[in-house]
């Protein structure tokens, strides 16, 4: 809720209109607050709201019961309005055990509703959380927050009482005792819960019965308990009309390659090493088999490449996926496509690093590593998406790229993006941009390394065509003829030309969208996972009347041919990223311009309230 | 499968001579180098493949031998160092209906390349690997190699090196390969028999060439290339046929006692107790694999060659499985699948 | 070596518990991983080691089992994926004064790591292999792994995966490596007694420890845990004895056949046919690491253990002739040696 | 020669003196080039002259004779005056066969001495490099050259008629006439030659004689033939004072790391995965185990780098080398040195790229993946030498920086460095500054992470220390506990903690030399191999009155504290590099200055004329 309402004694159930809210379920890696959360999103968007989402889950399997490094936890936002982020500080925290609640308390707003599940209040609980004495006896606790103290575990053992459960199966449900509780808080709709509820435990009819009664007991609880004392509700956001799903970012890459795939009638060699968080992707394309998608588990990164490159070798295309450690592998086998000039698209779900680093948590820290993370003058395209569900189109985008330059494209997802998801709307495959794939058959004329003079692409050819026969490596060539060269002109050449070839993937970018003003006093510059937190701090900046405009940018390499001019049209230029510095740097050795940085790497999403500051602090600058 | 999949198994197989398949790049190797003896016999012995040449690529990794795709007038793939059993798995499972060489040396192939030769083998992708090992690192001029002798004296190890040597027969085996082989630079009716048996494996062939480098490892192998003692302890290994060798007036056999083969006079042993090749079986391939000079005779020929199922043919299966059973993908009714809503 | 060097050497062994070897970190496994049960083997098995605690480093690489050195009141190094042989290797040629355990798991030891585990066997490297086999990827939540079987359904391979596994004793053998052991994680006086024997290893010793996934691969190894399953299946290993196993009142005897093992009921054949484990022959040892249910018993115990060259024995010889010979290094000498001139 | 002489015909020898002379030896990979250019080097080192070489051989072990890419050559520059490059142009080619003669010719000055050896300008030869017919029977040839047609071979096998050696051995020999001639042309001295002819051949003392036989035959040849008209004299070239040797780049590094394992006086273990042209730093230490020395021949490069970094972990000095494909495969082991903040030290000897590329050739487009060439945020220190015997002082000072900053510290040579050599001034060891390495022994107080206050480095604990027991790894750790954190603020301390603690090494720099004014129109700025050629270049255009200046970074990451400053001074800045622009846009980025970029990609050094021509484009471009 954007405007926090003050704490409310006892009296009659009121129902308030709010225009956002941000709600986060925390409890132990076993309390299900992942699924918890993801069907409290269904319910928000199908009651219409706009909304992101923040899943956060430790490293560890399966971390012991109750410890503070087991804490799992799921946030959202939902809204009236346009929502571009999980949201910095939150409304509503559940906290399901005394972990959580030590983990996530700070990030309550003052006099935000805090839930807690009494009953693991208990000492055990308490001494592995590092709480001397129970924080609920606090006082100050319920001073500074809404304190709700319900034993969701006592009623939903209540609820179920006569199924013939086992204990710990009934006490199992109580995340949705806790679901059915916040639903009818925020006013979100059952239905899809229930629904859902039915199709996941299709094989277990009294489990489904189970879940189903915590849930609506969870939902009675809040309707007659004397407890709360008003419910909220959100209309409905306006969004394109059509039709809608909850999209996750691993999962869009993965159907924006089926639908490559499709539309491009060749299969499509998918070749990864499982690593977090881009496992997800093998394992979706995996339950694909029908789109000809053809998925090897490797070896190891290396090998996950360079199979790729022996399937687009072959006139299938290759793509890869990993994640930070696993890119900076393949960066050999990367430079050997360069060089040999065939389509190649390599997924990057950044994490935080250096090295293993915080491998389930986001960074924006591979772009450097993207452009350059090679030996010698090796460049790739490099594009990244926004969103969730851009992640869709982006990969799309990056096989039609690769395909029609012969070149490798990168694509730097993240964590946050790779199991964030958002509302998405369903698009029309025929509206697609068509990929063309031209396999050379013709014998008259043809030379391996000849070019198209738009696009500077060599021909491909797929082996078994007849008198085409040729052989490529990644020694030198002679532009044109192909054969090994150390001639140091053809060298300068074809350093030059595979350059120029990636320059002139610039003639693929539209005009850049500038998200306020064409002028002005401030130019915030984003790219990839930040779109949310930039824009919602670039709109509440340009709510506040100030001079202050947002791009985002999808193409980091070649940059957009627009992008120099439209710097050039404001004061100060302002480049969040989830890294040291990056981009930025990229635009002032490009552009000359002052750009500043605005860095936080912590593992997590920047908070637009941050970002918004140093918009502010910029302003203030003259 | 597409169109030209589908066509490609269709047409008919000209008749090719060797000539055929000569590529017009000049020969960049030593005078000399084993290798040549090597590209003639595999040209050689193409035509009798009965495969249309567009339908066969050769790939290799980085190395001496690793030039070799430039010769062949087939396609080819010269790729990194160690890789090429990789891209090679990649290629077939993108067109399993290609034929595919991949030529590596001792150094490419169990140095760094080891594990893409590990998981090759076990993954049984059908590919047919030519090893030459000539124990050197040839193309980097010079230093010992994964196959090198125990206190071998190479530019990187002038006391000698301090690693014991990789078989790369029992390393295979070890691996789980389905075919291995052995054949020698110098014996190039051998050689052209033995390519074609491995290129005729379905499932990962794997044939060791006894190479000679001439300029950095001269006669390693010279106890197979000398005619007197290629005589005495050559093993030839025929499938069905007792392992018999030495020269013919002083005959040996090969035989088990326990769990050890053991050397004795032919004549010694009656023919019921000899050991016969058997090709199918893998342990006793694991046995010849270790024997060497002084105490054992050297196995050359096909110490084993089994079917197993084939990575790519599995990989192809359950694509057609699904296709045949929930008819092929269709992108537009994926994405309006599952849970989904509404608003106007 | 440095005065640190020799000085480790001659500090006498202070008398440890299990409690010493315990370092004040969470252990963050699953609750009922089989991991607890071989971290507390381990850490019971160290004090009659007999080696002081500072001296003794664990080196993993990543994947649950490799999170294994934060547990250990050690020196330890959490490295990445699949490169602690390598690692190790490094630090024992630095210094060959350590005890070095290395911790992996079947996809960090044989998917990524496989080229480092088959170099660093064939070196004969001094440190002890610690390979947690629990036939799946745990840290990344349950995809395939190398030495998972034929067909299997996890995350990653929804209609079964299409490749065969790797068998790590044959694979470790086809290294040439010189010791090699197969335990089970519930079975912990065996596990002890099998760390203390790997440990002893003066070469490379390359264990492999059998370990429940209970998440995502639960009861894979119930062959072995199973009572009834273990007293049919389980063919311990003992120098010197018979290759007997079964239970009690059907005892039966593994002899070979020609160059084939073949299972017979134990009282079908006299006492001097049987086949006596010998731990020095790696040949015997390659015919037993292939076993395995239904045809034939699972082997566990010390398959091979042989002497050999140690590769850091070696390098430091080297040294430490050179320095005999000829005195420690002189830079100041080196720089003036040789063809040079003066300019005045 | 600078200056070249009009031909002269026929009449009595004189001797004219000159300022320097660029030759070039040239044949085929078996003609003994290589040695034969090393000697004429040594020659003209002890004749007092300064120098430097280029060698340059084909990829192929022994390409088949007589073809062109079986062509290697062997060039120097000597001079009274301070050399700085090999030269550009020649002033004379020694041609021992028509490949030769093909590949070499236009890199002649018109004018230039032109000497081929005729008996090798047979029919197959001439074929095998493309001559439809002789091309010294072409009166243009010795139109436009002073051409002298010799029958070295023949003249070779007349002198060594009454050895007992066959017909090709004696043949062999013809490289030590050309060298004797050659050597009476520019009035070099036999002795180290003949020395050297003895040691080399002490096995075989008939070799030696015969050898030696050649080499007087062919200086006899030029002081008697008729043809040779005159010779040329060189004054010694002023130069410091003291002992000299001939250095080249790779043994300067390796000599490098057994001074500094000296004087650290642990073991320093050497991991590394052969690859050209960094081979021969391994082969040269294998050499030297009494210096405790360990060389590790890894089974590939990932090992080499790991292994290093075990060394590292046990208290010995950890230091990997390759080339560009081999840096590449190191990414990620870097990324664990840089976090687990031990010493390591990575030579990157820089070869044409990408991908394989052109192994023997030269190249500097490394630095940006030396920089970044690894996932997230994961910085290293980065120099550069710029001279062969430079190279001893950088490899020496990596491993004094990587040990008191506890951090890795990438070199970039290149193949032109690695092969080619200079006349060396033979340092006093005792006055290299001291490698103080601190092992912790103290209990009290210790934490893996704890840092010391000026550097910021964590202690280096040697396993084997009693009571020091600690883990280290790849996950992100708490500062000073150095246990696993994924806490979000910790995360960011620690990513600007390793930022920082490099970015400290710039104490560690000395103030910049400024070639030339301090402040004026051009600024040329260049790094690693290219210091000759920019500086041979500079100090023409300033000897013409210019206003340039030049100054040659070996610090490129951190960059010298008085950089900016420095850059600010001139109106112009120009930065000459063997790869697309990288150096270029690190400085424009880091300090906004419209930097301008030559850059030539041929394999090859730069040729001075050439950034001689850029200097005078920026000046004319007002
Ligand atoms: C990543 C990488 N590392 C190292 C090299 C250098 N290199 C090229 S070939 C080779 C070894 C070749 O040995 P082998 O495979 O036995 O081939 P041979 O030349 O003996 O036929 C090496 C180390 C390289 N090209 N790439
Ligand atoms: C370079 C790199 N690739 C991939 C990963 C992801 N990863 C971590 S552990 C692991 C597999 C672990 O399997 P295993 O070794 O069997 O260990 P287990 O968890 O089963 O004990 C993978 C793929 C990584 N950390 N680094
Ligand atoms: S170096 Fe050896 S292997 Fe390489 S081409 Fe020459 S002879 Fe052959
Ligand atoms: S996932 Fe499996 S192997 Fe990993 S800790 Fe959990 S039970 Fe153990
Ligand atoms: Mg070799
Ligand atoms: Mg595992």
């Amino acid at each position: 809720m954007s405007e926090s309402a003050p704490p409310v004694a006892g009296g009659l159930k009121t129902r308030r209109d709010i225009e956002r809210a941000v709600v986060r379920f925390a409890g132990d890696s076993g309390d299900g607050m992942q699924i918890t959360g993801e069907q409290f999103t269904i319910e928000s968007a199908v009651a219409g709201s706009d909304l992101a989402t923040l899943p956060n889950f430790p490293a560890e399997i399966r971390a012991p019961v109750g410890t503070l490094f087991g804490v799992s936890s799921f946030q959202l936002q939902f809204g009236s309005q346009r929502v571009y982020t999980p949201g910095d500080r939150l409304d509503m925290l559940v906290a399901m055990n005394p972990a959580a609640l030590k983990v996530h308390l700070s990030d309550l707003k003052p006099g935000g509703l805090l839930l807690v599940n009494t009953e693991a209040f208990e000492p055990g609980n308490l001494k592995k959380a590092g709480y001397p004495s129970d924080p609920l006896d606090e006082p100050a606790l319920a001073e500074r927050y809404r304190l709700h103290k319900v034993d969701m575990t006592g009623l939903t053992m209540r609820a179920l009482a006569d199924l013939p459960l086992s204990a710990k199966d009934k006490e199992r449900c109580k995340n949705f005792f806790a679901l059915g509780l916040v639903s009818w808080i925020y006013t979100r709709p059952l239905e899809p819960t229930l629904e859902s509820i039915q199709k996941k435990f299709a094989k277990s009819q009294v489990i489904a019965d189970a879940n189903t009664r915590a849930l609506k007991a969870g939902h009675a609880f809040g309707e007659t308990a004397e407890i709360f004392t008003e419910s909220y509700a959100i209309e409905p956001a306006e969004m394109a009309p059509g039709l809608y799903r909850a999209m996750t970012g691993n999962r869009a890459l993965a159907w924006g390659l089926l639908a490559a795939a499709q539309r491009s009638n060749v299969p499509l060699v998918y070749g990864a090493y499982p690593i977090t968080p881009a496992s997800s992707i093998l394992e979706e394309l995996a339950m694909h088999k029908r789109f000809r998608i053809r998925t090897i588990q490797a070896e190891d990164e290396i090998a996950a490449v360079t199979a790729a490159i022996g399937a687009s070798f072959g006139g299938a295309i290759g793509v890869t996926g990993s994640s930070g450690p696993g890119i900076a592998l393949k960066g050999e086998g990367i430079g050997l496509a360069v060089t040999a000039e065939l389509p190649l698209v390599i997924f990057d779900i950044q994490r935080g690093g250096p090295s293993t680093g915080l491998p389930t948590k986001t960074e924006q820290a591979d772009l450097m590593q993207a452009m350059y993370g090679r030996n010698s003058e090796s460049p790739v395209v490099v594009i990244a998406p926004a969103t969730p569900g851009d992640c869709f189109y982006i990969a799309y985008e990056a096989v039609r790229i690769a395909a029609k330059y012969m070149v490798p494209v990168m694509v730097l997802s993240d964590g946050f993006l790779a199991n964030g998801s958002e509302p998405w709307l369903i698009p029309d495959a025929a509206t697609l941009p068509p990929i063309e794939l031209h396999f050379r058959t013709e014998k008259e004329g043809f030379f391996p390394y000849l070019r198209d003079p738009a696009t500077l692409a060599r021909p491909w050819v797929r082996p078994g065509t007849p008198g085409l026969e040729h052989r490529i490596g990644g020694l030198e060539k002679q532009d044109v003829t192909g054969n090994i060269s150390y001639e140091p002109e053809n060298h300068d050449h074809m350093v030059r030309t595979r350059a120029e070839k990636v320059r002139r993937v610039a003639q693929e970018i539209p005009p850049t969208t500038i998200n306020g003003p064409v002028a002005g006093e401030v130019l915030v510059v984003g790219w990839g996972s930040t779109y949310g937190s930039i824009t919602a701090a670039v709109e509440r900046a340009q709510a506040d009347g100030k001079s202050v405009a947002s791009i985002h940018l999808r193409h980091l390499n070649p940059l957009p041919p627009d992008l120099g001019h439209i710097l050039r049209e404001y004061r100060r230029v302002l480049v969040p990223e989830i890294n040291s510095g990056q981009l930025v740097r990229v635009l002032r050795a490009e552009y000359l311009v002052d750009a500043v940085g605005f860095n936080r790497v912590r593992g997590l999403p920047l908070a637009s309230d941050d970002i918004h500051d140093a918009i502010s602090q910029l302003l203030g600058d003259h | 499968m597409s169109a030209t999949e589908a066509g490609a198994a269709a047409a008919p197989t000209p008749k090719y001579t060797k000539k055929d398949f000569e590529s017009d790049q000049d020969v960049r190797w030593c005078p000399g180098c084993g290798d040549y003896a090597i590209l003639s016999a595999i040209q050689k012995s193409m035509p009798d493949l009965g495969i249309p040449k567009e339908d066969i690529v050769f790939v290799s990794g980085i190395g001496c031998s690793s030039r070799f795709p430039y010769y062949m007038n087939t396609y080819g793939f010269h790729t990194i160092h160690g890789r090429a059993p990789a891209i090679a798995t990649g290629l077939k499972v993108a067109r399993p209906d290609l034929k595919v060489f991949v030529v590596t040396g001792d150094g490419d192939g169990l140095s760094i390349g080891g594990n893409h030769m590990l998981h090759v083998l076990r993954r049984n992708v059908n590919v047919t690997i030519l090893l030459f090992n000539n124990r050197i690192y040839g193309l980097t001029k010079g230093q010992y190699s994964p196959t090198s002798e125990l206190g071998k004296v190479t530019k990187s190890t002038p006391l000698g090196s301090a690693d014991r040597p990789v078989n790369p027969l029992a390393f295979a085996l070890g691996c789980g390969a389905t075919f291995v082989g052995r054949t020698v630079d110098r014996d190039v009716k051998h050689m052209e028999e033995m390519i074609k048996r491995a290129s005729a494996h379905h499932g990962t062939a794997f044939l060791e060439i006894l190479q000679n480098c001439n300029i950095y490892n001269h006669l390693t192998w010279n106890v197979v290339y000398d005619k007197e003692s290629k005589a005495a302890h050559e093993l030839r290994l025929e499938h069905g046929k007792p392992l018999l060798f030495g020269p013919v007036d002083d005959r040996h056999a090969l035989v088990m006692e326990g769990a050890q083969p053991k050397v004795v006079r032919a004549k010694d042993v009656p023919e019921s107790a000899l050991w016969v090749h058997d090709e199918t079986k893998v342990n006793a391939a694991k046995l010849l694999a270790d024997l060497w000079t002084p105490d054992y005779p050297i196995p050359t020929g096909v110490l084993t060659a089994i079917e197993a199922p084939v990575y790519e043919d599995i990989v192809l299966e359950q694509e057609q499985r699904a296709i045949s059973e929930r008819g092929p993908g269709d992108i537009a009714k994926l994405l309006t699948s599952g849970d989904t809503w509404k608003i106007d």
